[in-house]
């Protein structure tokens, strides 16, 4: 069977991945459908959902169109998701797989200093890090990698530890291949699916992280996120519900496809290439 | 007694940590920007140089940096962590006025997951393939992604506006003057609201975890053994398969109990409890330096105390660890 | 009505004050808290008239050098002792001298104090001083005793924790994150007053939450500034609340924009009136502030006293505002624009400008920041456009014209001229007019320092904020000075 | 799908008692039993057309080879199926029920009551997290029999019985604190707690060492002899059967090829499938003499030593194991060096340490007169191409994700030959093994185990070793495809003249293929010699213990003859 063949056989999955292709798309196509900038005031505020044409999902509190902010926040959400997803993963990845791999006493360092940022609670490091450096897109991702990879580092050595006594990478020392050789070609490749599964679940938590931070205030205010728009929505929840609404089932949608796709490649990739019999 | 030993050891590498991490802490928050005495005079809403010296002089911010450092080190191995550059009052004191508070919240909030998840995930995994037991995970994803802040906000506009069942916010009735058991009745009112909201998303953690775990626990031989022994389903799933399949969950437990401090700042803020994720993020905000490395240094503490107390667990429930398998 | 007796009212303090001991600390929510527990000698109307508080009656010499004020007889702080002319002279010329900056401000122009006798104080200027009987506000010259503080370390005295006023509430407990309950002060001197049994403020971080409180009648009161503006309209709709505007006029915040006079565009007069001309004002009042408020003309507003009325106003106008950016040749240099981290309307109001600007051309970025680095870049002046409010103080020479002094230029401090304004002429007249006697004098000064100002646009005056009170209808004279709830629950009562 | 009712060569096996009404004496019967498996799976039934009986008192023996769908039909009497498996055809006859009609409910009483199963791990088959004395007490509790204070009694009596040494402690301990197989043992008391009709053994000794697989042998034929037991007994190896079997069921591809009476069937095969592996049976006769010629040694150690030692975690005390102590011997060019003895010896230390792959704590490797105890880094990895290694397991010794060619030509790439030029070789290598020359471009996975080993075995070439250490190369597979490879070896080895360092636990492996016989316990040498003397005159009592141990020793093999 196919990869896509097994992917495709949890239906969770397929819907996952139609439901994050739609929001790529969204993404993509934002510019096109909404050329104006999505901060443009260009209606009554609180104007509810479909009641009057060309905004579809009503205005904000200042005569936004949310439809827009819809689309161009899809673009932001995506992008710190993915990109703060592969910083975590340049940290945590070269870190678990030299401790993995090593052991010993460099294990013991590198494990270390992973605990020690596992000892400082997460969100809290995160929003001093975002109120340190000042919020910005480039904040708010690095932010959010550093304290998204320890549980890379330790998945990845794990995976090490369990794959360098594996035969075939014996094999690899004794026909002479380098240790750096073994890493990136024996033993990483092998890794490469519980690491796409995690990366996965990361970018939703790293959607959900942006959008807490931004719910505090800590968002970067030139671009138009999920989470600034329900920020911002928050405080009139009471009189127009949309304006949280949609941005909330964006961001629950995107997640969930998230997770969905997540598990289906945990179904299609594990049992296959692990073990045979 | 070998207990005890370990236990010392432990807690004497804790101190370690907790040293550095103090250091990495104070170097972090040099960084950022916004001097504290100024922060204090623009709350004050009128300052003139002297005003801006006194403060400086007052919390020693005239020294230089490893002066500073150095006070701050040796206060806290004398367990003085100083005072409260805003409020004025020792560190010490505003955490421990806030830390039960904490505790209260994600203590519940994490019994609640727990127990909740479990149930809900063995129910999964016992109906694993079947509508009920997709209908759990799909709630269970639902929860997963669903953000923690717009819970708390729909839940209060639910419950306490329009139903108006729960309080919205605080610890207790201000005002109402309960005592005893009335006010434990009154503060459990209070503790609803935020808890469930902090418990849904590691409800559904533990509900997919136990799941999972449990369908593994299945496929193993003792599994199959149990049932050559034609032993009762419901007691294979107790006995055989949830026993075995908690244990990863304490792992996670450990690990989660010790975030739910910095997760609960949303909650907290929300829900108007007077934790100390709170006061964390208002420390941040007015740069209270004292009070944020304070709070930091017991956050990690706790993750530390949770860390100590998950292996502890772990090694009750699996006879290989305490026993030394290798 | 005939007031009734008791009850306890429940509001809410926002943020939570970081102490209560006025005069150490200076701050809004300590002012509105402490307010009720400290007193001043004077108290001011909606009007600004001076009142009597601890002061029964004064005089003023007609140099306006001396000012002789005669204290209440009968006056006891909460712990017991007398209340004398002592206290007064240990409060203005020790305690504010040491601590407390904007007395400062206002004692440099004072010689002396003296007690004459235990009741009677008199105060001897430099020279003369206009706004001098303006400055006797609780908050700003509260009077603490002098038998507690004298010769202590102010700031670690062991009363910090306890209050101890003369006003007509007595702390009684502060459940920090959670609420500061006062009760009343059975003693005041003020036969009857105050009605209420007590008041307790709560701490509610989120403004969500804080309306749902009022909503759900948990809160009686919600001062101004504790809600957002977006709940006004809701709140304010439902049944049996009432709203009232009045009780900021000490205050009158008044609402800029530091514009920085010393580089870049901004640098350039004809891009500050640009940028006037560009921001849509009228549509920040109505859709962010729910139409509560004032458009200023410029740099004095509708509460100063001595306004110039005759100038031209800076209408919404993009058009003029294009023309201004080509005369200038303004080559799109990107500035930054420092929202002011104190909630979501101030959010909301620096993106509607940063949309304003924009569509005139202007390449704007915001910066966002929370209040530790609004700090620092305002005092490091590393910043273009930032928003920012400040009190008036009910006299130009108090709450306006430091912000155009040069000698205010300092590096380090958010506050005062942070704009780098400098002109020679408006440091003058300002100067003259503090001083000038009588008030037709300081008129002529001020009418010209506006018309200089108004062409210079050294900060974007944005708006005049609406101080809006909610509260129960049956909360009874709630307001009844210029500084609202801050001392206002001395004459409230309950109609319940 | 359709059933088919295929032909099916019974051979002996005609005994006619199929059709009968289920006789007084025939415990079990199996009656056309066709079990599918899954969409998807190898093949369509994983049984097809299987009748076999179960006779009061006997040990029936289902042999074959894996896959052959002996534990299938085993877990149908059972009722424990795997999910999506179901028998299709065919009934299945236990004490005048049919087995395949019943609920599991009633099935479930029969569980454990009257049929009692043991498993082939006895490393997993417990619960890990409780005491033994508990889980031999279930089975009590299960069928509502006797006071809990009774079932413990009961489990030390049996504990007793199938004799755990100190049976009072085990009873309280942790399936961890005991070996392998005293767990087997432990299993074993389980499912005979209730005296059950019919046992049925799945493969119950192959994750056994030798010498533990014969007292387990025993102990099964012992009490199964002194309760009068029927048991269903189901192992791959021939060796067993001729150990306890009275007849014997062979099968293959999920039919039956051969069914019979033990002593016949393993005398006189009729079916060649079954006359086929009882010939791959490595022959335990006499090994053959062979030369040794005494040239100057390849390969010297020298008081090797090696100790492992696992740091201590916050619950466990530092341990330390002596896996080699002092041990010392020589390879000869050309030479075939067997060691042997049971698991946790030190034999795969010990070449571990050969190739390096382990840093022995002292001793000298003297290769050629170059001491490679004592490099590291890269001047180790310089001179590892003269050693090289086939390892045990052919699915885990190959990167599933490098294609073959690749995998054997990493070496030389690896030793600056260019790839073209390294990939050009592995498919001439590929050729040598007998895999063709086309196998470079597969993956891993879409080869057999024993098609796998000889990739292994072509990677080792892949360098020019002058030794190669064989790390139980054949122990994982199948006796057919173990006697090819071990050909293969045999072939390559005289072909290329290599020096093997040959590491088994299987003597009669050993004998077939070894010139000189080295015997290990507790990481020591206890003897060496060569092949024919250690077998034909042990001079020490443990090397007997462990030719004692090799099942089917004394019985009679069709192919001895
Ligand atoms: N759960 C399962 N799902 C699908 N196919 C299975 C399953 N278990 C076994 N099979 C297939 O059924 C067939 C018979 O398997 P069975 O386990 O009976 O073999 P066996 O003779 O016991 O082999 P071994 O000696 O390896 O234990 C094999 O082709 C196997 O791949
Ligand atoms: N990496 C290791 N760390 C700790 N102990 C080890 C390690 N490798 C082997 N041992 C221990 O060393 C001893 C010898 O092990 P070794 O693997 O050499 O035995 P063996 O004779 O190959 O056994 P088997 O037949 O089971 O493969 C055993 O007690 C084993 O537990
Ligand atoms: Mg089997
Ligand atoms: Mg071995």
């Amino acid at each position: 069977m196919s990869f896509f063949a097994r992917f495709a056989q949890n239906r969770g999955a397929l819907v996952g991945l139609i439901i994050l292709l739609l929001i790529i798309a969204m993404a993509i196509l934002a510019p096109l459908l909404f050329p104006e900038s999505p901060w443009r005031m260009v209606q009554r505020p609180f104007l509810p959902p479909l009641s009057q044409d060309g905004f579809p999902l009503g205005t904000d509190t200042m005569g936004r169109n949310v439809a827009a902010g819809i689309m161009h926040g899809a673009w932001v959400s995506l992008l710190i998701g993915l990109v703060s997803t592969s910083v975590a993963l340049l940290i945590g990845v070269p870190l678990g797989a030299i401790a993995g791999y090593y052991g010993g006493i460099i294990d013991d360092i590198l494990m270390r200093f992973t605990e020690f940022f596992q000892t400082i609670p997460n969100f809290a490091l995160a929003i001093v890090l975002v109120a340190i450096m000042q919020p910005s897109v480039t904040s708010i991702v690095l932010a959010i990698a550093i304290v998204s990879w320890p549980p890379v580092a330790r998945l990845v050595r794990a995976e090490f530890m369990s794959l360098r006594n594996r035969e075939y990478v014996e094999a690899a020392r004794l026909v002479g291949q380098s240790n750096t050789t073994i890493i990136l070609r024996q033993i990483l490749p092998n890794t490469l699916s519980p690491i796409i599964v995690l990366a996965s679940l990361m970018v939703a938590t790293a959607i959900l992280l942006e959008s807490a931070l931004s719910f505090l205030g800590l968002g970067d205010p030139n671009v138009m996120s999920w989470g600034y728009m329900i920020g911002a929505a928050r405080t009139v929840i009471r009189q127009a519900w949309w304006l949280s609404f949609f941005p909330g089932v964006a961001i629950l949608l995107t997640v969930l496809a998230l997770n969905l796709v997540g598990e289906g490649l945990d179904d299609a990739l594990n049992p296959k290439l692990s073990r045979e019999r | 007694m070998v207990y005890a030993r370990l236990i010392i050891m432990r807690l004497l590498k804790a101190v370690v940590v907790l040293f550095l991490i103090v250091i990495f802490n104070f170097f972090l928050i040099q960084m950022a920007p916004g001097d504290p005495a100024a922060i204090l005079a623009g709350e004050a809403g009128a300052t003139d140089q002297e005003f801006l010296n006194q403060l400086r002089e007052r919390f020693g911010l005239d020294q230089p940096l490893y002066v500073q450092l150095w006070r701050y080190v040796s206060g806290i191995a004398m367990l003085d962590f100083g005072y409260s550059y805003r409020l004025g009052v020792p560190v010490f004191d505003l955490i421990m006025a806030r830390l039960p508070a904490t505790l209260l919240l994600t203590g519940t909030a994490f019994v609640l997951s727990l127990v909740l998840g479990i149930v809900a995930g063995s129910m999964a995994a016992a109906r694993v393939k079947k509508p009920s037991g997709s209908i759990i995970m799909a709630l269970a994803l639902l929860f997963y992604a669903t953000p923690l802040f717009w819970v708390a906000l729909m839940s209060v506009v639910v419950f306490s506006v329009y139903l108006g069942w729960l309080p919205a916010y605080g610890l207790y009735t201000v005002g109402a003057g309960h005592t005893g058991f009335a006010l434990a009745l009154d503060v459990a009112k209070h503790l609803v609201l935020p808890a469930t909201t902090l418990a849904l998303f590691f409800m559904a953690i533990y509900t997919r975890m136990t799941r999972t775990s449990m369908l593994d626990a299945a496929q193993q031989d003792y599994v199959k053994t149990a049932r050559a022994k034609g032993l009762k389903p419901s007691i294979i799933q107790r006995r055989h398969v949830l026993r075995n399949a908690l244990l990863p969950i304490i792992t996670l437990a450990g690990l989660q109990a010790g975030q739910m401090v910095g997760g609960a700042i949303l909650t907290e803020t929300v829900f108007a409890w007077p934790g100390i994720g709170r006061l964390m993020f208002e420390a941040l905000q007015q740069r209270d330096y004292n009070l944020l490395l304070g709070i930091f240094f017991f956050s990690a503490a706790l993750v530390i105390v949770f860390n100590i107390i998950t292996d502890l667990v772990y090694s009750l429930a699996d006879p290989r660890i305490k026993k030394g398998a290798s | 009505d005939n007031p009734k007796q008791g009850g306890t009212v429940n509001t809410i303090i926002q943020p939570e004050p970081p102490g209560l001991v006025l005069g150490m600390i200076q701050n809004a929510p300590t002012r509105t808290v402490s307010g009720n527990i400290y007193e001043g000698l004077l108290r001011y109307t909606t009007d600004l008239e001076p009142v009597p508080q601890l002061a029964e009656s004064w005089e003023v010499s007609d140099d306006g050098r001396t000012y002789t004020f005669h204290l209440r007889e009968n006056v006891t702080w909460h712990d017991g002792e007398p209340f004398t002319a002592d206290d007064v002279v240990f409060s203005a010329d020790v305690f504010h001298r040491e601590l407390n900056p904007s007395a400062r401000a206002v004692l440099l122009h004072v010689e002396s104090i003296e007690a004459t006798d235990d009741h009677t104080v008199v105060f001897t200027l430099t020279e003369p001083f206009g706004p001098f009987l303006i400055s006797f506000e609780a908050g700003t010259f509260t009077m603490v005793p002098a038998h507690l503080y004298e010769g202590t370390d102010f700031r670690n005295n062991e009363h910090n924790d306890h209050p101890i006023g003369t006003g007509p509430f007595k702390f009684a407990n502060w459940d920090r994150g959670t609420v500061i309950e006062l009760v009343k002060n059975d003693d005041y001197y003020e036969e009857g007053l105050p009605y209420l049994d007590g008041v307790n403020w709560h701490i509610i971080p989120d403004g969500g939450s804080r309306a749902v409180a009022f909503e759900n009648r948990t809160i009686d009161v919600l001062p101004s500034g504790t809600v957002e503006n977006f709940d006004i309209p809701r709140l304010s709709a439902m049944d049996n609340v009432c709203m009232t505007e009045e009780g900021h006029e000490y205050f009158s915040p008044f609402a800029m924009l530091w514009m920085n006079n010393r580089e870049g565009p901004t640098a350039d007069k004809r891009f500050r009136q640009a940028v006037m001309y560009a921001m849509d004002r009228e549509f920040a009042k109505d859709v962010l502030w729910n139409g509560l408020g004032n458009v200023p003309l410029s740099a004095f507003g509708s509460n100063a006293r001595f306004q110039h009325d005759g100038l031209e106003p800076y209408d919404h106008n993009p058009d003029r505002a294009r023309e201004l950016l080509e005369e200038m040749d303004y080559d799109g240099e990107e500035i930054t624009i420092l929202p002011l981290p104190y909630g979501e309307t101030w959010t909301r109001w620096a993106e509607a400008v940063q949309q304003n600007l924009r569509e005139v051309g202007i390449n704007v970025r915001t910066q966002a920041t929370d209040v530790g680095g609004w700090n620092q870049r305002l005092g490091d002046w590393d910043y273009d456009l930032a928003f920012t409010y400040l009190f008036q103080y009910g006299d130009p020479a108090l709450g306006i014209s430091r912000t155009y002094l040069s000698d205010n230029i300092a590096k380090g401090s958010p506050w005062n001229n942070a704009q780098g304004y400098e002109n020679e002429r408006v440091d003058e007249l300002f100067n003259a007019a503090a001083t000038a006697f009588p008030d037709e004098e300081r008129e002529a000064l001020y009418h010209e320092v506006q018309e200089i100002l108004h062409e210079d646009v050294p900060v974007g005056w944005l708006m005049e904020l609406g101080f809006p009170t909610l509260y129960r209808c049956d909360v009874q004279d709630l307001v009844t000075s210029g500084v609202g709830v801050n001392d206002g629950f001395k004459d409230a009562w309950l109609d319940r | 799908m359709s059933v088919t009712t295929g032909s099916v060569t019974t051979g002996s096996a005609t005994t006619g008692s199929a059709t009968e009404k289920q006789s007084a004496e025939t415990v079990l019967s199996i009656r056309d039993l066709n079990i599918a498996l899954p969409k998807g799976a190898d093949r369509a039934l994983a049984v097809e057309d299987v009748s076999y009986e179960v006779k009061r008192g006997e040990i029936m023996c289902v042999v074959g080879e894996s896959g052959s769908g002996k534990s299938m039909a085993a877990n149908a009497v059972m009722g424990l199926l795997p999910k999506g498996v179901h028998a299709t055809q065919g009934e299945i006859l236990f004490a005048g029920q049919n087995l395949l009609a019943l609920t599991e409910k009633q099935h479930r009483a029969l569980r454990g009551l009257k049929i009692g199963m043991i498993f082939q791990e006895p490393m997993t088959a417990l619960n890990p997290l409780m005491r033994v004395g508990a889980q031999i007490a279930e089975v009590f509790e299960a069928h509502g029999q006797l006071t809990p204070k009774e079932r413990q009694a009961r489990a030390l009596e049996l504990l007793i019985e199938v004799g755990i040494p100190q049976p009072e402690k085990a009873i309280r301990a942790y399936p961890f604190e005991l070996s392998g197989g005293q767990r087997q043992r432990v299993i074993i008391a389980m499912a005979l707690a209730l005296e059950p009709i019919l046992l049925i053994a799945d493969e119950p000794t192959t994750a056994l060492d030798v010498t533990t697989q014969a007292q387990i042998l025993e102990l099964i034929r012992d009490l199964q002899q002194r309760r009068g037991m029927s048991v269903m007994f189901i192992t791959h190896d021939f060796g067993v059967v001729a150990e306890i079997a009275n007849r014997v069921c062979v099968m293959r591809y999920g039919k039956i090829v051969e069914l019979g009476d033990a002593k016949s069937v393993l005398e006189n095969p009729q079916d060649a499938y079954t006359q086929a592996l009882i010939a791959a049976i490595p022959s335990n006769a006499v090994p053959p003499h062979r030369e040794t010629s005494q040239v100057a040694p390849l390969l010297e150690i020298k008081g090797l030593n090696k100790v492992f030692r696992s740091r201590g975690g916050l619950f466990k005390p530092a341990r330390e194991v002596r896996a080699l102590e002092d041990v010392s011997l020589t390879l000869a060019r050309g030479e075939t060096v067997g060691i042997v003895g049971e698991s946790g010896s030190g034999k795969s230390t010990l070449g571990r340490c050969v190739v390096r792959l382990e840093h022995p704590d002292s001793g000298e490797l003297l290769l050629d007169g170059v001491n490679l105890s004592q490099l590291r880094g890269d001047a180790l990895r310089r001179e590892r191409h003269r050693v090289q290694m086939i390892f045990q397991d052919p699915y885990a010794s190959l990167n599933p994700r490098t294609k073959v060619g690749m995998a054997i030509a990493q070496g030389p790439i690896a030793n600056g030959t260019p790839k073209a030029a390294a990939l050009k070789q592995a498919g001439e290598l590929l050729d040598i093994v007998g895999l063709g020359a086309s196998a470079v471009e597969r993956f891993p996975h879409e080869f057999s185990g024993g098609q796998r080993q000889r990739i292994g075995i072509a990677r080792a070439l892949a360098l020019n070793p002058e030794l190669i250490v064989a790390d139980e190369a054949v122990s994982a597979l199948d006796v057919s495809i173990q006697a090819q490879v071990l050909e293969l070896l045999e072939e390559l080895k005289q072909r290329l003249s290599l020096s093997l360092l040959f590491i088994t636990h299987d003597l009669r492996v050993a004998a077939q293929i070894c010139d000189r016989i080295v015997v290990m316990q507790h990481g020591r040498i206890v003897e060496q010699g060569s092949a024919e003397q250690i077998f034909l005159a042990p001079r020490e009592a443990y090397t007997q213990a462990l030719l004692n141990a090799i099942p089917g020793r004394e019985a009679p093999v069709a192919a001895t003859a």
